[in-house]
């Protein structure tokens, strides 16, 4: 197969990021709550600067989103997921797939800090030929198990892999992260319900639920309150959680399971961090020019 | 090199549907968490209660305005192209086209427009999905008074329509004068020529008379055609184009093989067969901003003129 | 607007029958509940004969469906539906829309006996040129208000219909009549979404709770249960009925309203009436053969 | 009249599958509640775990079959072709396409092949919405042979295919010792002619030959090409056609301007113009049986006959 997108240069291993990475892992591992919770908290920090000036830099990016799935990805990558960045073919990965395509550069940086490819590379974000477009592709990017950017598509391909893994036999599980808005979407109630009669208990949904959409809040424009019972109406285990809180989180991920599918729905604010981001709707994908990127960082300090 | 102002078609399809919903309360707004891309924004302010946002569920928003359709109302059913036409073909063949439900689909930002959020986001297929469905009118105006008048034309015909509403900065290129600056059907000749056509639509026609104009620096004269109405076809003015001209160009931002230039090609080979090249994307975008995926993909003045010569066997230069 | 579909002869109104069917709701509406029982009891018959003989003529249709929808059918048009067969556009009409549209035979047969159109024009069911072809297209038949077959069309767009006539100040009210398999389409959850979050009091949908799909029961393909509970979750009124009694149907149709939409989720058997085809898969769209249609006369008689 | 022996190619397709899935445990098949209509009762039988049946829900369908893929399996996503490719067009571009899933999209029962069950069950566009997107093999196996052949050959290859499994009965029309019978990209010519070439594909294959046989009776000597792989398009042995014959018919059972005739008009376009006819439905169809409404659309040996005869300009009968 031929592929005819142009990817420009290709994103190889940071080796020395992986390390550092590893050595994370290895010290959360063995860390005392509070410990784990000021790496995480360390480490989200990281993540939120360099989103900010990445697209800042870009002139490009959903500012809001990748700020309130921040957390959300941090503990996942940081603490819970089992993967190889210097292998990202690796069979027996846990699979992470950003439904939220368009928190991209959440998702991006993130993989930087683990080391799929260098951070350095981030600058090329939405350039010309780069392989970091807009939406994460999974042609251009190592760490990325499927292409996002329509709404909806991650849960049922998160089905796949889970009843493929474990058709396999394989233990790897397998998280998708949502959108709140984007559960307005049927294809996810599909996947769900597919889920839920397939028992797949190695699946996880986690839900950044920000009460925004692109345009208002989900609650004037298709509510989807009570959201737990709708999950759970459609046999999942639901759980709700602070999704800015760390230790939460990783509760909620790394719990004992049952037979069940489980949701994680992460209450969060969109451009959290940024007070004047902080549950505004127009920083959905507004772009912070140099002025607000600088108070936006000091912010972030 | 003079620079003429361009403009957002959107804001033209915006300010025309209010205008029309002040004068007839049946028209009606249905959209998928895109009051913003839509620029339904005005609407939404004058007619809060006729805007129906249904959330991001294109399935349901065509749905639901074929059900308006049944209830009387002229609904618009607005939402990024690419969006509309991928998740919701099966509603527009079925409760759209199949049902001739009164329903006005408008694909907002179509083709590259979306640039460097990438091909997920682009709409490029989608005048080969929908040419394919029968009875679908597709109609792509070509700057702000052809968008206007295709906005009229479409609020007061029964049945349905796709409007393909350009985003991507376009000049004027509808004659002053010309009034209604589109009529359903029929293409425009906007330039004379004897030795090629060039049959464009959209965001291409602007540069379709630029690279006339190159053309004619090298002594080359180029019929420029620009066709508002992809589907159905105006035969009449391509079957002139093959018969009184030696090539064709097509061009055009959404792939070629399926959109305008297949549908051009098909009327060339019927009349009388002559060279032709069609131009338009024919893979996944690589990253970079509209402008840039123009260029790749040779959608530019120059593009299009050096195929032109091209297709001419004048291309030793 | 030129139509391209040949339609063959035009079905134009049955005033005989529309005459009839104006008696019998006349009856009905000054009827006892014993009365009216019987009154549907024998029009569901009716219509259950003539399905079979339709289908058996023509060699095509879905059998199973078409019967375990007609005491639905019945109840609505019999007793339920404020509409005029002579002036299938009348403005104000309260809509049907079956959007398990294979059973288009029930529909068709239903819809002449209100006189939409004269019930011999059954005998061209799927013959060539024929307006009634296997499912229903709203360019040929009367009294069909979108085109279905594609299943999880019909709320969507009973959902637009219900809004639209809000809109216009109109009093109609709008029936969406579902399959139980029909549910695992995503499409339907989009659309009651929207219907609990704009309020459509005048929205119905009835679920033709069989429990069979085309190839097998729903629970061993992708269960719904617990189904009232998915409907609730998502905002709706939800109530089950008996599907094959006309009287708790026509109760669940008509209570009073709140400010919700409803779900009447209807028990029924598929292939109903007919002792071998109840219940059984196989009947989805198995053909009567002429030995078999007698006998399945009969047994209607 | 010699009556062939006629075969409906999706029971070629099950067969083959469960031959393969015995050889390959990464093969699994996904469905929405078609076992029957997919022909997949004996691959359920044999591998009751290695068959996803998601139900009436096709874009969790197609989501799923990537999912399948990405745990690396090799998933057969089966669904009448209508519903598959019109419900789920956008995770056939993104999850499969733009994604370069492993992921064989098999299309049931295309074309007009459910007859009376009326234009919401033809699939006559889905070869206009799978050409139009980049990075998809579109493959339409002519007879039993073909389909064996395609199937074994998209198992053994990365990358995703749509394969459109014909159920109208055809007659095996690959040449015995034709090994193997499909070849990813080539189009094979079944006759030789030099007065006008008949390109077909899938159903309309045989009935081409018929037509050469026909036209050989007046006199005329047609080549018939079987275009088994119809994205991408065998542009050396269309460019042969345009070369060395003088008209070009296409039939398909699909629109043709966007489908296999669209792809032929430009390659013969490009290459040498002759005149071309394309063949297929354009319209929603009438109500009748698959073989009434394929004469309704000319789609017969006599339909295709007097096509060439006319674009010849020898229709003075
Ligand atoms: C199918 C589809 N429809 C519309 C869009 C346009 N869109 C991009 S982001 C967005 C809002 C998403 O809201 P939510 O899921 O709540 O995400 P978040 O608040 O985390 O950014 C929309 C409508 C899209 N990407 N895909
Ligand atoms: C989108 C779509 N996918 C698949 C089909 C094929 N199909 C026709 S009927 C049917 C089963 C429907 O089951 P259910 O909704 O329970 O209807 P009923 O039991 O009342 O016949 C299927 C899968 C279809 N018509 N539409
Ligand atoms: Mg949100
Ligand atoms: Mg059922």
């Amino acid at each position: 197969m031929t592929l005819t997108q142009a990817t420009g240069e290709l994103l190889l291993p940071d080796h020395e990021a992986i390390g550092a990475w590893r050595r994370l892992r290895d010290r959360l591992a063995h860390a005392d709550r509070d410990t784990a919770a000021a790496a995480l908290a360390a480490l989200a920090g990281d993540i939120r600067r360099t989103v900010i000036s990445t697209i800042a830099g870009a002139g490009l990016g959903h500012t809001g989103g990748d700020l309130s799935v921040t957390d959300i990805l941090t503990t996942l990558y940081g603490a819970v997921l089992r993967i190889d960045p210097a292998r990202p073919g690796w069979p027996d990965r846990d699979r992470l797939i950003l439904s939220k395509g368009h928190c991209s550069v959440a998702l991006y940086t993130t993989l930087t800090t683990c080391g799929y490819f260098p951070a350095e590379r981030l600058r090329a974000f939405a350039a010309p030929m780069s392989p970091l477009n807009g939406h994460p592709s999974r042609r251009a990017v190592p760490g990325v198990e499927t292409s996002t950017g329509p709404l909806g598509h991650g849960l049922p391909v998160g089905v796949g892999v889970a009843v493929g893994l474990r058709l396999r036999g394989s233990p790897a599980r397998t998280v998708v992260v949502l959108g709140d808005g984007e559960l307005q979407e049927g294809s996810n109630w599909e996947a769900a319900m597919t889920a839920a009669h397939r028992g797949l208990a190695s699946l996880t949904a986690v839900v950044d639920r920000n009460g925004l959409q692109q345009g208002a809040r989900t609650s004037d424009t298709n509510g989807l309150e009570p959201l737990a019972d709708k999950w759970r109406a459609f046999g999942w285990e639901a759980v709700e959680v602070d999704g800015h809180d760390h230790l939460a989180l990783l509760d909620a991920l790394t719990a004992p399971r049952g037979d069940r599918p489980r949701c994680v729905i992460a209450r969060t604010v969109k451009g959290r961090g940024v007070s004047f981001m902080e549950d505004r709707v127009e920083w959905h994908h507004k772009v912070p020019d140099a002025e607000q990127a600088r108070l936006a960082l000091e912010e972030l300090r | 090199m003079i620079v003429e102002e361009t403009y957002d078609c959107r804001d033209s399809f915006a300010d025309e549907l209010v205008r029309l919903a002040h004068a007839d309360s049946r028209i009606v707004a249905v959209c998928n968490d895109s009051v913003g891309s839509s620029k339904l924004g005005a609407f939404a302010k004058e007619f809060p209660d006729r805007l129906v946002n249904v959330g991001i569920a294109e399935q349901d928003m065509v749905g639901v305005g074929a059900g308006l359709a049944n209830a009387g109302l002229v609904p618009f059913v607005c939402g990024a192209a690419t969006f509309l036409t991928a998740r919701a073909l099966e509603q527009i063949k079925a409760d759209v086209a199949y049902s001739l439900a009164n329903v006005k689909l408008c694909g907002m930002s179509p083709g590259l427009s979306y640039g460097a959020l990438g091909p997920t986001h682009h709409s490029t297929e989608d005048l080969s999905w929908l040419r394919a469905i029968a009875d679908l009118p597709v109609v792509v105006p070509a700057d702000p008074a052809q968008t206007r008048a295709a906005i009229r034309w479409a609020a007061g015909t029964d049945g349905p329509v796709f409007l393909r509403i350009g985003r991507f900065p376009v000049p004027d290129v509808s004659p002053p004068g010309d009034d209604p600056a589109f009529t359903y059907g029929r293409a425009s000749r906007l330039r004379e020529g004897e030795d090629a056509t060039i049959v464009a639509t959209g965001t291409m026609v602007s540069r379709a008379l630029l690279a006339a104009s190159l053309l004619a620096e090298r002594g080359v004269s180029a019929r420029v055609v620009n066709v508002s109405t992809v589907s159905p076809l105006d035969r009449e003015e391509i079957a002139a184009a093959a018969r009184q001209t030696r090539a064709v160009v097509t061009a055009e931002e959404a792939v070629p093989t399926g959109g305008l230039g297949a549908a051009v090609a098909e009327v060339v080979l019927a009349t009388r067969p002559v060279p032709m090249r069609l131009l338009g994307p024919r893979t996944f975008a690589p990253t970079g901003d509209p402008e840039f995926l123009l260029e790749h993909f040779e959608l530019t003045a120059d593009g299009i003129a050096r195929s032109a010569l091209e297709v001419l066997g004048l291309d030793h230069s």
